[in-house]
């Protein structure tokens, strides 16, 4: 059973129980005439309008999404709705990136007096779907797989960091692990050209440690799991702003974590890297220069310059040192106060609509469902009870489809949404590559587009946006239905 | 599961545009629909008791009915569905009358929706769980937050129903906004006649325990166990000691205190009782303007003080009290009307508000009850007064009208010619609001008995003339002409706002305020009392504009809300709550702190931090759920999966 | 410092004395008024009254000489071509007005104008200034201050003060040691616009503006408008045939009452161009200054 | 005058949203207090009062708004539109009401816009307005010879008015071409310059 066919599109309503029900009510004993496209659901507050259940729809056929609550103020659980409108604003403000286009989702205030105001929303609303016509589904567009290169200028200078204060961190590592239980760092991997997390908890492991632009992952990723433990961390500008994260989430304590920092110069996006390697034997020789590293395998030697061949993330990035610590070595250089884009949401920037879709269908078709992503992001700590495999809640199938695995982007996506600090380690992970940080990029961006510039982990007092409201938003301009 | 659907022709409001026939037919291809049908009106008699046969003729275990809104009979057919033995959860209804027959003209599209809406029900009650309520013990006490006319009705009421009553006073005295008018419409009788004896009772009862100038500091809980603390003002007098005689009040040498009981219209002494009929009576000190706690010498009071209840080193308190059920009756303020520029802003001493003309016009004010004006002491002998100044005016955010300044403003053009016979009354009003009993007679006998002119239309511009009157530069929109009176004294009916401090208390209640300060009723209409907390009820002017038999009113349906509530010995919580899912929660605090109610906390378990839902608490809005990351806390009859199954009912390509 | 300056036609005209107090004053305190090149009159009411349009385009070419001067401010002493600026700039917000303005013009006028103010705002900005320079007090003097209807209305438009009881003049002239009265009538319209085609307006509602100043007993009104100076000074003889009466109410400009009090003389301020004299003002405050040296000597 | 106002035949719909449009002003939020109409200086010699005028606006009694002499009595001092409670720019309203009624060729009270074209003309032919010229202007097309001459010895003798018009240094040109911009404008749209 579907929506009449050529006469009705497919229009779901949200509609909170105490005001815009009752509002819908209202127009319906008044006899006020609407279209008879939309089909409500009834819940108690927009605030329990998870955004997941708008995209939910519109993944599946949905050609248009309408939220309605009480008006500000006015809400039957006093804030609910107040909630509700930064979460609906962000999600609005995301469509666009997955290629959906934002006027197919609406949210506004109707009171349970206002039947004729409901009449209008609904025909209005109605009125603009039929103008844009039926959605077109993600599965028909044409898979497009280029990513496109971006030139990229840093804010800093990008480097090898080899004249970083290593030895005065082993000193510190050294004379704090004896109160610790282990201090994650890096060391070296398969060969002298990949880097691992390491683990020291004896002194003799500190020597292991190591520090440079092969220092990719992300060490926060751990101390949830180490909950309860003294711990230290060795971090980047950008690992720091995890644990500021996770410190204002509640998911470690400040008291059983260290921090021990150093300026970062930048790190070196090893996917190209490994793909300009090719198949190799040997590392023979990994060289730094103080802009970049030469690694030769096989006795042929390449040049990586770090302002070629950072991860898109240091480009912008305006912390290398960290924004907390206890213990630092050494200072960065001035770092330029620019508004930046992103490499990888500039190249969706740069696209239509129907490329978006055309990009995530062909991005999509290549991912393995290996969940890489979400056990590298290291905010992500739901862990055994990720929803993507769960029953309940059921919020996907285990259908390998591309919408499917572009829906779990988008629940990723939406968890951390003013909490995703543009770490990239979903990104890095990715062992196809797929360039899905920028749908966390998108969403950082309307965050701080929103909320005064807010970016995630800069200052664990910090009240994240998406758990708070204000009664009147600055920056939020509401679609006015006149 | 074996579900049974009635869809409901609702006589020919639903079959009349919804081919309910067909939309049964169509259910009966639902999953798990065992039995459906097309009954011409369910909800009466004997369609509730076709749906308690067919629950047990076809064994069903959930029941969708098909017809009007849910919010006009869910509970009905809850209760039928409990009947007929099966949980009153395993219900569901699909609104097809104002969602679908009454807003669709298309047959063919109304039942198509119709059927698409009844298989969203399906999915959803496949879905549905039975719940269970669960107990907790009431404490049969009440806070009754005001002291006017509305929180004394409450107040005694509930004493009078056997209920210990706590009432808290923001003053001195009680008896609010009411204790300082000289007469009340439409009976002119005097209002401190009529107000005295009740706050009296209020003194004397033996359940209520009266705190004056004191003020709700904090409230924690939920309905039937509420904690209050309250915050006691200093009064620098022990009332446990002062009797009221009034010796220091006599004495004291600070006789310029500005006199906020007489609206400013005279001054009064440093230490002071409010006025001869307060209640308490009992000597407070204005710490401002004693010269004792200013300069740190005088001493006046303390020495004539027969039983030495002078104390100046005394300092604010807090108390606790434990109370089931809360009122609030905190009434209203006028607004600041000196926004008015074009009125003089303030600065022309005989222009005047309605509430200080009450003072001037009562024997226990400043002037004796002789009419005297401001400025110079004379008898007025043209008074004009302005309706609607601050009320009904978007250019200064208030659009509200407040109610009953019509009838005041009759009442006071009346006694000024009982006062000064041969005095002209001017009124400049818009329309007349007198709906009330014998209320549009009375404005009547103003015009007709009395003298007074009504002019339709507002004033300009009010201004000294230089000559020691006033030109007051109106129109009468009836003559469509300009007019000017020149005026001894010019009185203005400046509209009302919720009082100061009621959305500090409304945040504290933690119930809706509109924009303008005054507290949100749970429905205009059918619960104008109570408020969306459980346990918290409205009395009075703080819900909106009204007069004093409307403010009594619902003092007294408040108090029989609280009595209605009392009545039982356990209460039960409604189901319908968020549950934590213990196994996925990462304790990470997100729920807890964007929940509006406070009705989550952190609890051990198995040496792990967990979030916990205070069942009595939990109101249901859900925003935990769809805040959470995890899915750990869902609300339960609205569970992730349960919309899911109706998203899913809905969009499926 | 300097400004961008708008005299406004009756500067050349009727209100040369309000030019030369203004002059007088502002050189006193360091402002420096440089009038932008080739500007047009402003279309004062007769423009609005016929064309918005038309009033815009006056109004935009002026506003666009001094944006081509890379002014951030424009100052001009009166009211009346202040609210025409003002209102051109603000209507020329919305593109198809623009666009409808721009089709009058020579060329399209610039994207941003400078913000239009009264001189009397920026010579409050200099308040402190003011203070120090006063030679001669003007304590004991009773003044009515009159703003004229254009001054602080429309309020969203002119952003001046409280638009119903403005106090900027009464702050600078209190500042010069004058007591000034409460003048309710200190924003009413006079009449001045229909001065020549409908003087029985006019005189009316002058009439009651003077009355007031009378009874309030006053030594002078005092005004920062050319057209109600002008209105109340030159036709005060027709007012008071409507009212029956006669006054002798000087009305002059605050500017020049700012001038006495920093020392400038009659002929420099432009006081001899009055039609009702101010010689008992002027007389008063001589007394007053003379009255004080007697008894103590001082100075 | 007198006749019944016939409210099937007489309403025009479209001229309240039209002023609504033009103005830019919600008219149907007027609720008939009267304060514009208590506060106006004009008020005394209008024919219709503004109050009134908004109330016929409501109604869409065009003939009877735009025939009225209020519209070019009105001061344009904005008192009204100070104290309106409902927000309403009733100054707004008239000069659009004057401007409708102009374009409709209506003119109800002619001295009045010859003396605005007259005060305009000086500005066209000398960039800046000029007071004797203005005066001698509207003389002549009005017809009233006696208009003020008692004034001009004083003001003469003052010095406050100038025999000889003030012209901008650039010349009178530029201003020139905005009038005729202005004209060609309005003979092309068909209304009165």
């Amino acid at each position: 059973m579907s929506v009449l066919d050529g006469k009705e599109l497919r229009i779901v309503g949200f509609l909170c129980n105490w005001c815009s029900y009752g509002g819908a009510d209202t127009a319906g004993v008044a006899r006020a005439t609407q279209p008879t496209d939309l089909r409500i659901i009834r819940v108690p507050c927009s605030g329990r309008v998870d955004p997941l259940f708008v995209l939910k729809a519109l993944f599946n056929g949905a050609d248009g999404v309408l939220v309605s609550g009480c008006h500000p103020r006015d809400c039957h659980y006093a804030a609910g709705n107040f909630y509700a409108r930064r979460r609906l604003e962000i999600l609005k403000r995301f469509l666009p990136v997955l290629g959906i286009d934002e006027r197919r989702f609406a949210y506004t205030w109707v009171s349970a007096a206002e039947g004729q105001r409901w009449q209008h929303v609904v025909t209005a609303f109605t009125r603009q779907i039929h103008e844009l016509g039926p959605a077109p589904r993600l599965e028909d567009a044409e898979p497009l797989l280029k990513v496109a290169d971006m030139a990229l200028t840093a804010l800093r200078p990008l480097g090898s960091g080899q004249s970083a204060a290593l030895d005065e961190l082993k000193a510190a590592i050294r004379s704090k692990l004896p109160e610790l239980d282990c201090v994650i760092g890096w060391q070296q991997g398969r060969d002298a050209a990949h880097h691992v997390p390491l683990f020291m908890r004896k002194p003799e492991d500190v020597d292991k440690l190591v520090w440079g632009p092969f220092n990719v992952n992300n060490p926060a990723v751990y101390l949830p799991s180490f909950k309860g433990k003294k711990v230290g961390v060795v971090v980047k500008g950008c690992d720091a702003r995890s644990v500021v994260e996770l410190l204002q989430e509640n998911l470690i304590r400040r008291e059983d974590v260290t921090i021990f920092s150093m300026p970062c110069e930048g790190t070196l996006d090893m996917g190209r890297v490994d793909q300009a390697l090719g198949r190799y034997t040997a590392i023979d020789q990994v060289a730094y220069d103080e802009a970049g590293v030469t690694i030769t395998a096989d006795g042929r030697a390449q040049r990586f310059c770090m302002a070629d061949w950072a991860q898109g993330k240091c480009y912008g990035c305006a912390t290398p040192s960290a924004v907390l610590t206890d213990e630092s070595f050494g200072a960065s250089a001035p770092v330029e106060a620019k508004a930046t884009t992103p490499p990888e949401l500039a190249m969706l920037d740069a696209m239509s609509l129907e490329e978006r879709r055309a990009f995530w269908r062909g991005q999509m078709e290549r991912c393995l469902r290996c969940y890489a992503c979400r056990n590298a992001c290291p905010l992500c700590v739901c862990r055994d009870y990720c929803v993507s495999d769960s029953r309940d809640p059921h919020w996907m199938t285990q259908e390998d489809t591309v919408k499917e695995k572009l829906f779990f982007q988008t629940i990723h996506a939406l968890h951390l949404a003013g909490r995703c600090t543009g770490c990239g380690e979903c990104q890095r992970a990715c062992p196809v590559g797929i360039p899905i940080l920028a749908l966390r990029q998108q969403i950082s961006r309307a965050v701080g587009e929103l909320f005064n510039g807010y970016a995630a982990g800069m200052n664990p007092q910090d009240v994240p946006p998406l758990l708070g409201y204000a009664v009147v938003e600055e920056n939020i301009q509401e679609q006015d239905w006149k | 599961m074996r579900i049974g659907v009635f869809v409901c022709h609702c006589g020919s409001n639903i079959g009349g545009t919804v081919d309910c026939a067909r939309v049964a037919a169509l259910a009966r291809d639902f999953p798990d629909v065992a039995y459906a049908t097309d009954p011409m009106y369910t909800c009466a008699e004997p369609g509730q008791a076709a749906i308690e046969e067919a629950i047990h003729e076809y064994r069903l275990d959930g029941v969708v009915v098909a017809s009007c809104s849910p919010r006009m009979h869910e509970p009905t057919f809850r209760r039928t569905v409990e009947r007929a033995g099966l949980n009153r959860y395993m219900f569901e209804m699909a609104n097809i009358r104002e969602h679908v027959s009454w807003i669709g003209k298309d047959k063919e599209a109304n039942t198509n929706k119709a059927a698409e809406l009844v298989r969203l029900a399906v999915e959803k009650l496949r879905h549905n769980l039975p719940l269970a309520a669960s107990q907790f013990d009431v404490n049969k006490r009440v806070l009754v937050i005001g002291g006017g006319v509305a929180g004394i009705q409450a107040a005694l009421d509930c004493a009078e129903g056997g209920i210990p009553v706590v009432l808290v006073e923001r003053e001195a005295t009680i008896g609010g906004k009411m204790a300082k008018l000289d007469k009340t419409f439409p009976t002119v009788d005097c209002s401190a006649c009529i107000l005295g004896p009740k706050m009296v009772d209020v003194a004397q009862h033996p359940k209520i325990t009266l705190y004056a100038c004191a003020e709700v500091e904090e409230i924690s809980g939920y309905v039937g166990n509420f904690t209050v603390k309250i915050r006691k003002r200093a009064t620098y007098v022990d009332w446990s000691k002062c009797t009221g005689c009034g010796a220091c009040t006599e004495k004291c040498p600070a006789k310029k205190t500005p006199d906020a009981f007489n609206e400013h219209t005279g001054t009064t002494t440093a230490i002071n009782i409010a006025f001869p009929q307060a209640i308490p009576k009992k000597a407070v000190i204005n710490a401002q303007y004693c010269r004792q706690l200013t300069k740190g010498k005088c001493g006046v009071c303390a020495k004539v003080c027969p039983t030495g209840a002078i104390n100046y080193a005394m300092q604010e308190e807090i108390v606790s009290e434990n109370v089931g059920a809360i009122v609030a009756a905190t009434g209203y303020d006028l607004m600041d009307w000196r926004v008015y520029q074009e009125y003089g802003g303030g600065v022309y001493p005989d222009v005047i508000t309605s509430l200080q003309y009450e003072r001037l016009l009562s024997a226990s004010g400043p002037t004796g009850g002789h009419v005297l004006r401001p400025s110079d002491g004379k008898e007025p002998q043209t008074v004009v007064f302005v309706q609607c100044v601050g009320s009904r005016d978007r250019s200064i955010g208030r659009p509200y009208c407040s109610g009953f300044c019509c009838m005041y403003t009759a009442k006071q053009a009346i006694l000024t010619k009982d006062h000064i016979p041969g005095a002209q009354t001017f009124v400049f009003y818009m329309d007349i609001r007198a709906p009330g009993k014998m209320y549009d007679e009375f404005v009547r006998r103003a015009s007709e008995e009395y003298g007074t002119e009504y002019i339709r239309g507002r004033v300009s511009q009010i201004y000294p003339d230089g000559q020691g009157r006033l030109v007051v530069k109106g129109a009468d929109t009836l003559l469509g002409e300009q007019v000017e009176i020149k005026a001894d004294l010019v009185v203005l009916a400046v509209g009302i706002e919720a009082s100061k401090g009621a959305v500090n208390l409304a945040e504290k209640l933690r119930i809706s305020y509109d924009n303008h300060g005054f507290f949100m009723e749970s429905h205009v209409k059918l619960r104008p009392v109570e408020t969306n907390t459980a346990g918290v009820f409205l009395a009075g002017v703080c819900q909106g504009a009204k007069d004093i038999p409307a403010s009594v009113a619902q003092g007294s349906a408040a108090a029989a809300k609280v009595l209605t509530l009392f009545a039982r010995d356990k209460l039960e919580s409604d189901p319908q709550i968020a549950q934590v899912d213990i196994r996925r929660c990462v304790a990470c605090g997100k729920c807890l702190r964007c929940c509006p109610f406070g009705a989550i906390k952190e609890t051990e378990f198995r040496g792990e931090t967990k979030a916990q839902v205070i069942a009595t608490v939990c109101q249901g809005c859900g925003l935990c759920t769809s805040t959470c990351p995890q899915g750990a806390i869902q609300l339960q009859h609205a569970t992730d999966n349960q919309i899911l199954a109706e998203v899913n009912a809905l969009c499926q390509c | 410092m300097k400004y961008a300056y708008y005299p406004g036609c009756s500067a050349k005209g009727s209100s040369k004395d309000y030019e030369m107090s203004t002059q007088a004053v502002c050189r006193q305190l360091d402002m420096v008024l440089e009038e932008i090149p080739g500007w047009n009159c402003c279309g004062s009411t007769p423009a609005h009254a016929v064309d918005t349009e038309l009033s815009a385009a006056l109004c935009a070419r002026n506003l666009d000489i001094a944006a081509r001067q890379g002014a951030q401010l424009l100052l001009t002493p009166c009211p009346s071509c202040l609210s025409n600026l003002r209102a051109a700039a603000q209507r020329m917000e919305k593109p198809t007005f623009r666009q409808r303005v721009n089709e009058l013009l020579d060329e399209p006028a610039a994207e941003t104008f400078p913000e239009v103010i009264s001189v009397m705002q920026a010579i409050a900005r200099e308040k402190e200034n003011l203070v120090k320079r006063v030679r001669l007090s003007l304590k004991g003097v009773r003044l009515a201050a009159y703003y004229g209807c254009l001054m602080s209305r429309p309020a969203e438009r002119m952003r001046f003060e409280d638009p119903e009881n403005p106090l900027l003049m009464e702050n600078l002239l209190a500042a010069c040691g004058a007591e000034m009265v409460d003048f309710p009538l200190k924003t009413a319209c006079c009449g001045a616009a229909f001065g020549i085609p409908e003087r029985a307006m006019t005189a009316r509602n002058s009439g009651r503006i003077l009355e007031l100043a009378v009874r309030l007993g006053v030594d002078a009104i005092v005004t920062a408008c050319p057209l109600c100076q002008m209105n109340l000074d030159l036709r005060q003889t027709q007012a008071g045939r409507a009212f029956e009466t006669r006054f002798h109410m000087p009305v002059i400009y605050y500017t020049q009452a700012l001038g006495l009090a920093l020392g400038f003389t009659q002929r420099e301020l432009g006081l001899h161009k009055l039609a009702v004299s101010a010689e008992g003002l002027l007389n008063k405050l001589d007394g007053l200054r003379r009255a004080p040296a007697a008894e103590g000597g001082q100075s | 005058m007198n006749d019944t106002v016939d409210l099937n035949r007489m309403r025009d719909t479209a001229f309240t949203a039209q002023v609504e449009a033009l103005s830019g002003q919600n008219i149907s939020a007027c609720y008939q207090c009267g304060n514009c109409t208590a506060g106006c200086p004009a008020g005394f010699a209008y024919d219709v009062q503004v109050s009134q005028i908004m109330r016929g606006v409501q109604l869409g009694l065009k003939d009877r708004v735009l025939r009225s002499r209020s519209l070019w009595m009105c001061l344009s001092c904005s008192t009204c539109s100070q104290r309106c409670p409902n927000n309403i720019d009733v100054a707004a309203v008239m000069e659009t009401l004057r401007h409708m009624a102009r374009k409709a060729g209506i003119v109800s009270v002619p001295k009045m816009e010859k003396f605005w074209l007259s005060f305009l003309n000086t500005v066209r032919l000398f960039g800046r307005s000029h007071e004797i010229g203005t005066m001698v202007l509207y003389m002549l097309r009005s017809l009233r010879l006696h208009t003020d001459v008692d004034l001009a010895p004083t003001a003469l003798a003052k010095g406050k008015l100038g025999l000889l018009p003030h012209i901008p240094p650039g010349g009178a040109e530029p201003v020139e071409r905005i009038f005729t911009r202005y004209k060609e404008r309005a003979q092309r749209e068909g209304v009165r310059p």
